[in-house]
């Protein structure tokens, strides 16, 4: 069928719900309104108000009460409304879901989706692509879907996953984004995928910036430009990476995200550590500068990585 | 401590009825400003002007208006999504405003926020974060080094019923508490947390937790911006008495949907209809026709300057798209906020 | 829900007194045993034999073992810092308490924690985090799930007053509240927190949030180990009788310092001496004593048990450096904690 | 005068609530305590409960607490009793102290200790290095000093700094470091330092970690190895940074923190970005991996980065 990456997501969601009478919704507005985006409109008509639970603005308590009742035994999903949200929940994702299963041997399968992603005049507080912080914490797997199949199976993936998963869930790509969906339930790894391929030079990167670097791929003629969609970022494809890396010899790397510390420097340091003989030029990065991500789309657009920013480093570095 | 503002505070206190009547119209025409600029913006927004999301406070005005009135130049404030009244009271503009809804260079957020995250410093006005309850722990920061300083200041944080879920928000007051703090927490209940309704926030009237924090706990009409006031104004001296935070209780009703995506069908329309009958505005007009006082006209004089503050803002420029990345960090000494030398607040001038 | 745990919980109601005499001697020997578990630990440690930093319940152990005992096997609990009694309760031997002490592979942290930060999930015991109040909330997620499955099974958190301060016992608090849930939360009213006094904790008692939020509070002395699991028992009924969560206040005091680092000069020596003589052992050795019960055999029996224990424990094995690693990710499908097949609870077995 | 590095810090506070009655300490028993370590030791005696304000358990409150005090002309100094519990005041640092310049144009010039590090024993909730989290979310500041004399000296240019400032204490180094301390106020600039000279390799390292690498340099014999100690990890001081992978053509990279998404990442893409050309063999990275730090000091010493695993990297890099 086809769906837009939206619609896969409520149907990752149904599909799950109706499969396993353990996944149970949490999260902030997610019943009669269907949250702040749509994502879960109809699963109160559907599953009912013990399955999709309308909670209080408590995000520790969202995050928390999740590991509480997915260590008796349940599949709890739970819904920022924005990723920027998270941060308010930051304390229980980092300190209890995450270390649980090292220390204690205990383990916590619970999916926290996370709408995140610029491009949408969200200003600095609706904005936000935090992966970064979880993926720095021990004990968390990270997700970012481009597509709406991915989306879909990622989902599943991540709920079948013994383990916390973050679900990044880009809001930009909601309603632009559409593709053939398998219906039911199916799984997509937590591996790197090849979008396109090519041996000159490869794009390396994920969630909405795979749109973008396929744009800029897209305008440039002739040259053999491979395009790397991680779709996991912990754990983090790393074979993928290097294989990518040693074949095409030539590597840019592009991050929603802020700059610093960012995926992209982690990827790019295993490159370099790991691909170095095999490099013909420098690593590039294009990421966001370490700004709050502004309002107007003046400045939005100034600072986001924009097609013309990935297709300018591509043009340069396969001129290197 | 040397530095540190002097001016501007304890003075106002008036004997007798605090309200004269060029009050009573100010905070009609406060009321009417905050309407005035915020049917503005959703047209502008409808138009496709205005970018993101928006919000109003239609229906609440009565309670930012008139808790910020009761405040001097020297308190600060911390308003919330309901409240672009307090920003008005503080002098922010119209234009300043609406440019900054637009997202142009002049607006107050300069095109680095929008909507309702906006603050002018210069007035003592702190622009809100999106994180509920945030605020109210700055707030009470803000309370404790006047505290410090033993200065007759306090400063005052409005929050809607869904934000007295966050742990911020317990955290801030029950420190407030201990520590006594000049803090006015203006809790606005109005029904609503987006779509999810107060009683799912809270088990109990939350007023209840002012006794169990040991505090001043107060209810009010939050749609009689006279009766908001003179709580506010109470708390006020209470605050620079010594006596520690008050909590009031607003009662009023979110009127629109959380913004202007959402259409709200989840309120009941009888219960619109209902508060509909307590519009804010209404009821502070009628007490001015009582008095004699020529509404119509003050309506008109908001309605002009609001039509030309539009103009004036969608002829304003867009930021300057090499400005995205200037400013991150502060280059040198911060000015502090709200100095207390201007007197900007209608009341306590 | 075919999956979930069926047996185990609502049984074990008892007519008449609740407490029977083994029950009442199995109450002292659990407070015996943490005790000499304890003065055990804190020997070793300052032997130099227990790395990092140590910490006791000292005087508290009638709290944790009388709320405990009145769980059903199939609950769950959370004990904080002060609770070893509650791990005993539940099964944890002693030898696997002073080989976690140890850093040993055989420990109950296997090494990987240390100190009070144990918990053996298969006796449905959820180790805490430092983070204080986030086991609240955790636990609240136990009684969510509970709830929903319609199992007859509580939850119970153990926090000190410091703890009431956090964000997320709040978070946790009115969730639970609004979702009337099948919790019970035992405060730990020891005086002080660290260093900082309850006073600088709260402005008034924190059992006043029970009102404010809308559930059962419940003071009780927190030295006399039958009178708290009474209080236990009965929140324990309500819970399951969908009455919601109970806030038991239990009035203690911490003997010790924090930890054994801590001499903790800020405690008014008179208020040691006067809470020595509250001894939770004491008062329940007495009315043993009075019964006819052989003491001094319990004692001698502990004491041999604790002592064999340590030296099985100093035995063990360090754990393998190279399985540091190992474990970060659970591989896979996990066993839910509690399932409430082991009759642990000295009680409602 | 000689003091340890934990001394330094006292003496750093002491200095700045003599030369400023702006400043303040805002913190969990940092009174009567005199902090879990000691720190604020006799400054309660010295000035009074209204500058040493002990506060409940309420580490959201310290933070934004002090960022309210602070946006009305106070200096505060938060302390965070360890490290690790700086996730549950995460929110009002990032969204709240790190985005206030940008968006308001207010300053909010607060320092925040956080003692952080292993190596004590303190298992996964009193070891935390937590720095990438803030490196990553804009607007903050964080520097991390090794000896007793930047320990003093970051901490007062941390506090003349109009910007939120992160210090990163290292417990480790508490009395295990002393050196001479100028009496008196003076500023540490927020750049890196060369430790020890050298053009074979450079090691680029900071807090306690600069202390093992010196360890392991001193172990070799002959090779001529650069140590920098980058000291400010926000500013990141890039000019040192390239100068000496570019002088030295092969660069080690060492943090104590979890290896995915540190700051060790950055600096290794900084440096495949902007030195490629000069490099003579891969960079390499010694981290802690990806895991909660263990109590057992067998576990422990198996995760964190130590002398030989660093000396190793430096023996095997030099032979390339
Ligand atoms: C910590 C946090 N979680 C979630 C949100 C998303 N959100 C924005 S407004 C809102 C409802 C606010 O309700 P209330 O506090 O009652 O204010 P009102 O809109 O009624 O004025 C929510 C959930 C948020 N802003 N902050
Ligand atoms: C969120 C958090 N902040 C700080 C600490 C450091 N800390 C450990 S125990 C303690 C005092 C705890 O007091 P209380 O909750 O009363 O428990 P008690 O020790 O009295 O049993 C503090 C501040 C912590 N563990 N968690
Ligand atoms: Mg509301
Ligand atoms: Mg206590």
């Amino acid at each position: 069928m086809q769906l837009t990456y939206l619609e896969a997501i409520s149907d990752g969601l149904r599909c799950a719900l109706r499969e396993d009478d353990r996944v149970f919704l949490l999260g902030e507005d997610i019943g009669v309104m269907g949250g702040a985006f749509k994502v879960t409109a109809g699963l109160l008509d559907e599953f009912g108000p013990e399955r999709v639970i309308d909670t209080p603005i408590s995000e520790e308590m969202i995050v928390g009460g999740a590991v509480g009742a997915a260590i008796v035994g349940m599949r709890p999903i739970c819904e920022m409304q924005f990723a920027d949200f998270v941060a308010c929940g930051f304390d229980q994702i980092v300190n209890v879901a995450g270390k649980l299963h090292y220390r204690l041997e205990l383990a916590a399968p619970i999916v926290i989706r996370l709408p995140c992603g610029g491009g949408v005049s969200g200003g600095p507080y609706h904005s936000a692509n935090p992966e970064a912080w979880f993926l720095h914490a021990p004990g968390l797997k990270v997700v970012a879907p481009s597509t709406a199949e991915d989306a879909k199976g990622l989902l599943l993936a991540a709920l079948a996953d013994p383990n916390p998963v973050i679900f990044m869930e880009h809001k930009g790509l909601y309603r632009r984004v559409r593709g053939e969906v398998p219906e039911g339930p199916y799984e997509t790894p937590f591996e790197a995928r090849t979008v396109r391929d090519g041996d000159d030079l490869v794009v390396i990167t994920y969630g909405a910036m795979v749109h973008a670097a396929a744009a800029a791929i897209e305008q440039l003629d002739g040259a053999s430009v491979r395009l790397l969609d991680l779709r996991s970022l912990e754990p983090l494809d790393e074979e993928a990476i290097l294989a990518a890396a040693r074949e095409c010899s030539k590597v840019v790397i592009v991050d929603e995200a802020n700059y610093t510390c960012a995926i992209g420097a982690q990827v790019s340091a295993l490159i370099a550590e790991r691909a170095f003989e095999d490099l013909d030029g420098p690593i590039i990065r294009v990421a966001t500068p370490d700004v709050p991500i502004p309002f107007a789309p003046e400045l939005e657009r100034a600072v986001l990585p924009s097609v013309e920013r990935i297709r300018a480093a591509i043009t340069e570095l396969l001129a290197y | 401590m040397s530095t540190l503002p002097t001016t501007g505070a304890a003075e106002g206190t008036r004997e007798g009825p605090y309200l004269e009547l060029p009050d009573r119209v100010s905070l009609y025409r406060f009321m009417a400003l905050q309407r005035a600029v915020e049917e503005r913006g959703l047209s502008l927004y409808k138009q496709g002007r205005v970018p993101g999301s928006y919000y109003d406070g239609r229906g609440q005005e009565a309670t930012c208006v008139g808790a910020t009135y009761a405040l001097n130049a020297a308190d600060t404030v911390c308003p919330l999504i309901r409240d672009m009244g307090a920003h008005l009271v503080r002098g922010t503009t119209p234009l300043a405003i609406l440019a900054h809804y637009l997202g142009r260079a002049g607006g107050v957020g300069r095109g680095r926020d929008g909507n309702v995250h906006l603050g002018e410093a210069s007035r003592g006005v702190v622009g809100m974060t999106s994180m509920l309850a945030d605020m109210v722990v700055v707030a009470a920061g803000m309370a404790l080094a006047f505290k410090l300083r033993g200065e007759p200041r306090c400063s005052l944080a409005f929050f809607g019923d869904g934000a007295t879920s966050v742990g911020d928000w317990h955290e801030a007051v029950n420190f407030a508490a201990i520590e006594r703090l000049p803090l006015i927490l203006v809790l606005e209940l109005n029904g609503y947390a987006y779509s999810t309704p107060s009683a799912a926030q809270f088990p109990v009237h939350p007023l209840a937790r002012a006794t169990a924090y040991g505090i001043h706990g107060e209810p009010v009409d939050g749609n009689d911006v006279e009766a908001v006031f003179e709580v506010t104004r109470q708390a006020r001296e209470r605050a620079l008495a010594g006596e520690g935070p008050t909590l009031i209780a607003a009662k009023t009703m979110r009127m629109h949907g959380h913004g202007a995506h959402d259409d709200a069908r989840y309120v009941p329309a009888e219960l619109l209809a209902k508060w509909e009958a307590r519009d804010p505005l209404a009821r502070q007009r009628g007490r001015l026709v009582e008095l004699g006082v020529d509404v119509a006209a003050i309506d008109a004089a908001v309605a002009e300057e609001v039509a030309a503050a539009a103009q004036a803002a969608l002829a304003m420029p867009a930021p300057d798209a090499a400005s995205a990345t200037v400013g991150v960090y502060a280059a040198s000494e911060p000015t502090p906020l709200g100095r207390g030398e201007a007197p900007w607040s209608g009341f306590c001038s």
